[in-house]
């Protein structure tokens, strides 16, 4: 990769990880309510999933969405915003940390249920193939999902049907306080699929942002090209609570020691700094940028207001 | 102008629809190649091919959530579920994606989905395979409820389902599938909400919706002889359902008769009977009479699966119930 | 007496239960080791062991299912469910399974199995996250529903489901874990049916359940500023609901309100207004009033979420309008 | 196995095969209702799933579920009456065809909702763990139940938990009108299972009852040893259309022809003719005794009435 394709993966990163940071205090400070899961350890993953993907192709995910909305382009303001409760938000302040929504970018929701996804994206799959496009869909959901019904009704029928739809399994080990060991026969998310859905699988370092994006490529260039679905188990981990309100009391000291060594953003900077030697000020320059833009979010957010509740009824029905 | 049955006016509904619309997409379980359980969708996929009417695997979550998703990469997918039974495991998809995501998202989602799922007891197929969710799904804000009585407005309530951009759960009563109608050519979409007065009468009110409305009229004929005048009203759509039209009917007759397939509790009459009463209150003369379901799961032995069902006679001893009661 | 939560009432419920009945085993997704999302089940792992206390897959269908087989296998099983959001994802089993087999197989398949469930909204949760599922249990023949409102309620009705050989849906309120109350020592099993009047008053009747009875108490203390007497009645149960009970109130104060958290369509309150039209039409002055949860999905933002949940002022409004009405 | 036993084995496939021949006549004479699914053909999969069983285990399966009922011992007059509608049937007339149920047997129902049954079973075998019981539970269910998301779930509890559950998957072909090819991407319902759930599978000619009821016999040994579950696919094929009212156009004869070639019942006689040289007679003897107790079944059945309506709200709750 060039040098300034591998500084915007270093940037990207930063912003979404500086992205949670600031959610985090604005949590705190009472601005943000509901549940609140933050996408922090992970960002290799999604940017990696969301690297080589076209801005037509369609991305869906969990309630952990913030980081595939702001990887994907989204901007951190609108994002914040909708943390925030403010019809300046991208769903006007109704959709939350949970259900972020931007048509704009393809980012076609967050979804709260898990699993619940799965079979929209599948749907996603054969729109695209009935119009005879070449986009794909990216569905991301974690290893708790792969234990709910309709995650298998799902990429039984992606299969079935050889849709462009690639499945991205963020394995962080744990469905909250349950480690994938304690809820799923199979341990390896990657084997529970291959021979039951008979679908290409690939097994990935998920703090590897290169590991990520390049078996991402093979999923797309196969789904471009109507060979169907992949699945792709990304072995990452969250370096917070499953969501603000958790502790992770679960999980001990050693085991997260253990996944920050892997941390995908000094990661990249090494290798950066590696293959071209670049000055500690360019990444510095970065990193002023990242807060400069995170702080115009958050005064972005801080700007807006809540839907007055006349409003209410809004957008039950289309009309 | 030649008979219909509710079945053929249901097809030609799809048929039409899938000439005029290319996004219009078809699929459910043997709903391509076996045509349907109930035929509705018969020479369709010979028709139209397999791109737009496929069969499913038995995954009903799957099928609507691929309605869903197909929604928003802007086709228009008509997904059977093969009974309304099997929308049950379909729920979370039905009232925690479909229903909310337009609102959810702010707007920004779309969901031209029409649900047709045929309901109703009767056949002797078992608590598992007899109920009428209805109530299920006129609770839920952001469904429309559409459930037809008759082969004309089953047919012209379809297109206008198909037509419309909102997730509509469009109810088939197995019972009618071979009732005969009048079906004229070139049938505009009808208008999801209306109510339709199916016989008019001054000395009491009995509304119905699918299988009811015909209940209702069997009773009308019944009372006339007794020299009772009786207005029937065809909700057929039970979500938004025509309020409006329902409270006229009650103010001009002071009395009423609700009738619904289902479990009385928390049912259609009671939504009906509640709204009347807030609408009319002034106007009522007696308590509205509900005609219900038993409450109770449908059994198989006939005689036990028949005295669950409203009847005619049922809704004729309610009718007389509410006459007898004197103006105060 | 010192006070208890209303999750240490649960608790309290779930522990006794335990100790009493080797039978009665807990399981439900991060119940064990997390101790329950809502920490309802701190310490019964470590009191009780893995065997009676376990933590499951995100599995909320297997999990019922489990349930109902494990109950035909002479346990008692009392799972959670994380949050009512995810019984739509059982439903099927719910009222599918559950609720009909011991009638569908002619009394023979025995289940004494109590579903737990914490729901309602308030928490900007979200759409998805903020149901009343209510309604839909009640509907349902074969299932009872019980909604306690106060900590000795809880905990009383939660060890009567569990003793009950019945099928029970328990609702938690998620707004009322941290509610304090009186809890009497060795309470006896509450009565699945009864309603109780926490307030007496001779001119209008307030109708809650859950976290709406504290609505209308609110509503009754500042009703009673403005000299207007109000009973309060808290339902408890909802499934059998004391008709008798809120009926006989009603006779005495000719008005009525009734608050639900869900919509109104097909709800609680139309159940409950219909049921006391038809049991009280001449006691009534006035139509009943329903106060209910807005006809949307439940929004992220505060303020409108806010503006969805029945609050005590929408209650008060709701009496004057009843009130305002002259006696005939 | 004995002579005695293998006359046996003759005379209840007899029996299953006989009772829905009778089931077909009483259907056309209007006085059986409802959906009726029949059982023949697939006789030696329940009777060889069955065979090594005790009394105290737990079957549990689909709607299909004549074969079951009658070959685990239940009464062919309860089960006629049943679904007859009338009060002398195994539920009272509520059940009928597809909710047969009898405590005394340990058949704990039949079920109309494809898959809802095998998260029952999960409990069945939680139970019996719980309570330090050798027995097992037996749960028996189509190829089509394979893409119904419940199914998944119980699957991986059952591995997850060890539960003496031994899942036998019926696969007859077809889901009504829809072939596995079609319906489900990994066409091996033993491959489907076994790596996403980590049990051990067989798969095996479900028309020789010999075979079925070894693997059967290691599937029991292993539960009851507290390993866990088993998977074992039988490969049938259903006579007749999925139920009286499906004439099963989508098959062609000679597909039909060629299992009918492999019918299990003239493949037992053969092997007991082959092994010992019965005369004819004793068959001719066995099948008389079958059309005698077929005709008092009709009888008994016949001698019943329905519930009275006024009964109609009894067993709704227990109390
Ligand atoms: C059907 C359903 N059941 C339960 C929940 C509650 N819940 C929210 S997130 C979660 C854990 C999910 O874990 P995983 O899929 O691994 O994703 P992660 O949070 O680790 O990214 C659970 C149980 C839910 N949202 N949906
Ligand atoms: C959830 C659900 N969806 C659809 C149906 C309708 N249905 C009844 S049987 C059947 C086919 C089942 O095929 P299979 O599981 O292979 O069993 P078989 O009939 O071949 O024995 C279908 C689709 C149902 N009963 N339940
Ligand atoms: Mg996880
Ligand atoms: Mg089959």
């Amino acid at each position: 990769m060039r040098k300034d394709e591998l500084m915007r993966v270093y940037y990207q990163m930063q912003l979404a990880r500086g992205f949670e940071t600031r959610v985090a205090e604005q949590y705190m400070k009472g601005r943000i309510g509901g549940f609140c899961h933050l996408y922090s350890g992970e960002e290799a993953v999604a940017l990696g999933a969301l690297w080589s993907l076209r801005k037509d192709d369609y991305v869906i995910g969990s309630y952990r969405d913030h980081g595939y909305y702001i990887l994907r382009g989204g901007d951190p303001g609108k994002a914040m915003a909708e943390l925030f409760g403010h019809a300046n938000g991208c769903c006007k302040g109704k959709g939350g940390s949970m259900h972020l929504f931007d048509p704009d970018i393809n980012f076609l929701g967050g979804y709260a249920i898990v699993g619940g996804m799965c079979p929209i994206a599948v749907g996603l799959g054969l729109a695209i193939q009935y119009r005879g496009e070449d986009r794909v869909v990216l569905c991301a959901f974690g290893d708790g999902a792969t234990n709910q019904g309709a995650y298998h009704e799902a990429l039984n029928m992606a299969s079935l049907y050889k849709l462009p739809v690639i499945w991205v399994c963020e394995n962080n080990r744990y469905a909250i306080g349950t480690s994938v060991t304690r809820s799923s026969a199979q341990e390896s998310m990657a084997r529970k699929a291959k021979t039951a859905y008979d679908l290409p699988v690939s097994v990935v370092d998920g703090m590897d942002f290169f590991k990520m994006q390049s078996v991402m490529e093979r999923a797309i260039k196969r789904a471009r090209e109507g060979k169907g679905p992949s699945f792709i188990e990304a072995k990452c981990y969250r370096y917070r609570g499953h969501s603000m309100s958790d502790p992770a009391t679960y999980r001990d000291k050693k085991e997260v020691e253990f996944w920050k060594q892997r941390d995908p953003i000094p990661r990249i900077k090494a290798v950066i700094q590696h293959d071209f030697d670049v000055p500690d000020e360019e990444f510095k320059a970065l990193d002023t940028k990242v807060r400069q833009v995170l702080e115009e979010a958050v005064k972005f957010a801080e700007a807006g207001h809540e839907l007055p509740p006349e409003r209410l009824h809004e957008d039950l029905y289309v009309d | 102008m030649a008979k219909t049955s509710y079945r053929d006016a249901l097809n030609q509904a799809l048929r039409e629809e899938m000439q005029r619309d290319e996004s219009v997409v078809l699929f459910g379980e043997d709903v391509a190649e076996y045509e349907g359980s109930f035929k509705v969708t018969r020479g369709l996929l010979k028709e139209f091919g397999p791109k737009r009417v496929f069969d499913t695997p038995i995954s009903e979550a799957g099928i609507v959530g691929m309605a869903i998703g197909a929604a928003m990469g802007k086709i228009r997918p008509v997904p059977e579920l093969m009974t309304a039974n099997f929308a049950y495991v379909a729920m979370d998809q039905i009232l925690n994606h479909l229903a909310l995501m337009h609102y959810m998202f702010g707007g920004q989602a779309t969901l031209p989905v029409t649900i047709r799922m045929p309901g109703g007891g009767g056949h002797q197929l078992g608590s598992q395979h007899s109920h009428s969710p209805e109530p299920i799904f006129v609770h839920t804000p952001g469904l429309f409820v559409v459930y037809p009585a008759t082969p004309a407005d089953a047919k012209a309530l379809l297109k206008a389902a198909i037509r419309d951009d909102n997730p509509v759960i469009f109810l088939e009563h197995e019972g009618l599938y071979n009732l005969e109608g009048e079906v004229p050519d070139n049938l505009e979409p009808g208008v999801i909400g209306e109510a339709k007065a199916l016989r008019e009468g001054s000395d009491i009110t009995l509304v119905g919706y699918g299988a009811m409305t015909h209940v209702a009229l069997e009773a009308a004929e019944a009372l006339a002889k007794e020299g009772v005048k009786a207005e029937v009203i065809d909700l057929r759509t039970l979500r938004p359902w025509d309020k409006e039209a329902v409270a006229a009917s009650v103010s001009k007759t002071h009395r009423a008769v609700v009738i619904e397939e289902c479990p009385p509790a928390c049912g259609i009459a009671a939504e009906v009977a509640t709204n009347l009463y807030e609408l009319a209150f002034d106007a009522l003369d007696a308590p509205i009479e509900r005609v219900s379901g038993a409450d109770v799961p449908l059994p198989y032995a006939k005689n036990l699966e028949q005295a669950c069902i409203p009847h005619g006679t049922d809704v004729v001893r309610a009718a007389k119930k509410a006459m007898a009661r004197q103006d105060p």
